[in-house]
């Protein structure tokens, strides 16, 4: 079992937000005391004048955040995450869902065959695509947003170039129908 | 005959010859490589159906123990330097890492995970167009990616052939030598009817020769040989 | 302005996925080498028993984690997703990249002896293999992803059972180059 301040951080750095003593001591079942004096100690550890995370603490809430000195270049990097060039892999899952969404996770992943999370989370924070309407389907499919099109410079997805040969081309049915068959053979 | 095997499900054609090698408890050397291609093609013969797609893979191990075996039984025919990694060699390579993926199995089935954080998404001012991805740079992606989906023209079938085992093969040529004295090269391979008999004819010619029970002679380039009893 | 070992922590923090040192870089507007520099100097520093942060590292990514030993408490604040069984050619594939990594397709298939497609597809979509960034090559070249080193709980490849002797880059690339040559397959 790994030490007391070794949980504490490790649940202070995944939460990503404010958390009070209280609700740290219930989830690792101990002391809120003990709690407390481990934080004290985490605290000493992180101010540093050269750590990139220190550790806030307001009223009786503990978060880890990055230094605040840092705000510039942390702020340049989610700029450029958001608003910059999409890499080629974006662009594809970009080009999957216009051409052919609303489509689900798995189905993307299929037609791409490599795994999509990052980039889905990515296109999703851009504002490119968000979850279509799908009430029957357990997994959230994926759809372009209007800003996109706008931003396209069509009204619909049909006026996309050569949309009715891309759009239900056989390579991708073919690649679709292999998900059953593919999930059984492994 | 060779014993009743039972192996555990064996994943590729070194896979096989690991676990062939490794139940007979022999290193991994030519002559053991050797002692096991029989059983090998009896596993080739017998395998799944449904594993075809696998098939290329044993055949090109299945044309190397051959090739050692052949080797083995008529050294002299063959040059001594040889270029390349040999089959010994690169069995052993293979047995370092599916040793190793123990490790691999061991530490993913322990439970561990370290999760890395999730940062809240930004809140956005306003939808910020990217630079790229204009309908056309969409287009043009998407040729790419059909590009890499087209299938692959299938590769023509290939069925696996029922064997007879080299021992057999020795016993019945001999058996026949033994009634006409003389046979030839050409008698022997007629009756077979695959191609893995005739591989198997051939070892069995080249085993018997090894055991001079066998001469055979050629009077000229490209005659038939013929084969004598010694 | 802070230190650059500060901000390297701080956007690490803040990406809260994997990061290459060339990203980092661009990001920054320095030097790789400069980066790379810093990283191990971070390194150094998560690597301590009591740490409930830890710098993980692929081939060629970075990632802040949290400890592997905490996962139960951690997974209070985590929504989950099992990661499922591998199969024996899956593990004996993903063996053979976490120590020989990067490798090319016929690399791979000349160790493993069998064609190995469908099993790097389904390692690709299930997000444990990714292709190596290195456009140079005709063939992509296939590398463990961060999300499998997470798995493991291994901060590093090196950090693999008897990594020195199985990775042996020597001996692989003469061995590899022999059996190409010696093969007239591919």
């Amino acid at each position: 079992m790994p030490a007391l301040i070794s949980q504490i951080e490790s649940i202070l750095f995944v939460a990503s937000k404010p958390l009070s003593i209280k609700k740290i001591a219930k989830v690792l079942a101990i002391d809120e005391d003990a709690v407390e004096k481990e934080l004290k100690v985490l605290q000493g550890k992180y101010d540093t004048n050269s750590s990139g995370v220190v550790l806030f603490q307001t009223n009786s809430e503990f978060q880890l955040v990055a230094h605040p000195e840092n705000r510039t270049v942390a702020e340049h990097f989610i700029k450029t995450e958001i608003s910059g060039e999409l890499t080629r892999p974006q662009l594809e899952t970009l080009t999957v869902i216009s051409y052919c969404g609303p489509l689900t996770k798995p189905e993307i992943e299929q037609i791409r065959g490599v795994n999509c999370s990052l980039i889905l989370r990515n296109l999703l924070i851009r504002g490119l695509i968000k979850e279509a309407g799908t009430e029957n389907n357990l997994l959230p499919a994926y759809e372009v947003t209007m800003e996109y099109l706008q931003h396209l410079g069509v009204s619909n997805l049909a006026e996309l170039p050569e949309y009715e040969t891309l759009h239900n081309h056989e390579f991708i049915n073919n690649t679709l129908n292999q998900i059953v068959v593919g999930s059984e053979k492994e | 005959m060779p014993k009743e095997l039972k192996l555990e499900k064996f994943e590729g054609p070194l896979d096989l010859l690991l676990q062939l090698i490794e139940n007979e408890k022999l290193a991994i050397t030519d002559v053991s490589l050797s002692d096991v291609t029989d059983q090998f093609f009896q596993f080739l013969s017998g395998m799944d159906e449904n594993r075809s797609d696998e098939l290329a893979d044993f055949l090109v191990i299945a044309t190397r123990l051959v090739y050692i075996k052949s080797r083995q039984l008529l050294p002299y025919l063959y040059p001594p330097e040889e270029e390349g990694l040999s089959l010994s060699e690169q069995l052993k390579f293979y047995k370092r890492y599916a040793d190793a993926s123990k490790f691999v199995e061991k530490l993913w089935g322990e439970g561990k995970m370290a999760y890395g954080r999730v940062e809240p998404a930004p809140v956005l001012t306003g939808f910020t167009a990217p630079q790229n991805a204009t309908a056309v740079e969409l287009k043009n992606s998407f040729v790419l990616l059909l590009k890499r989906l087209k299938p692959i023209n299938p590769l023509p079938e290939v069925r696996i052939d029922h064997t007879v085992s080299v021992q057999q093969k020795i016993k019945s040529i001999y058996e026949s030598l033994k009634k006409l004295n003389q046979l030839s090269f050409k008698d022997i391979f007629n009756s077979d009817s695959n191609r893995s008999e005739v591989i198997v004819s051939f070892l069995a010619l080249l085993e018997l020769l090894k055991q001079e029970k066998i001469s055979v002679n050629q009077k000229n380039s490209f005659n038939d040989m013929m084969i004598n009893k010694v």
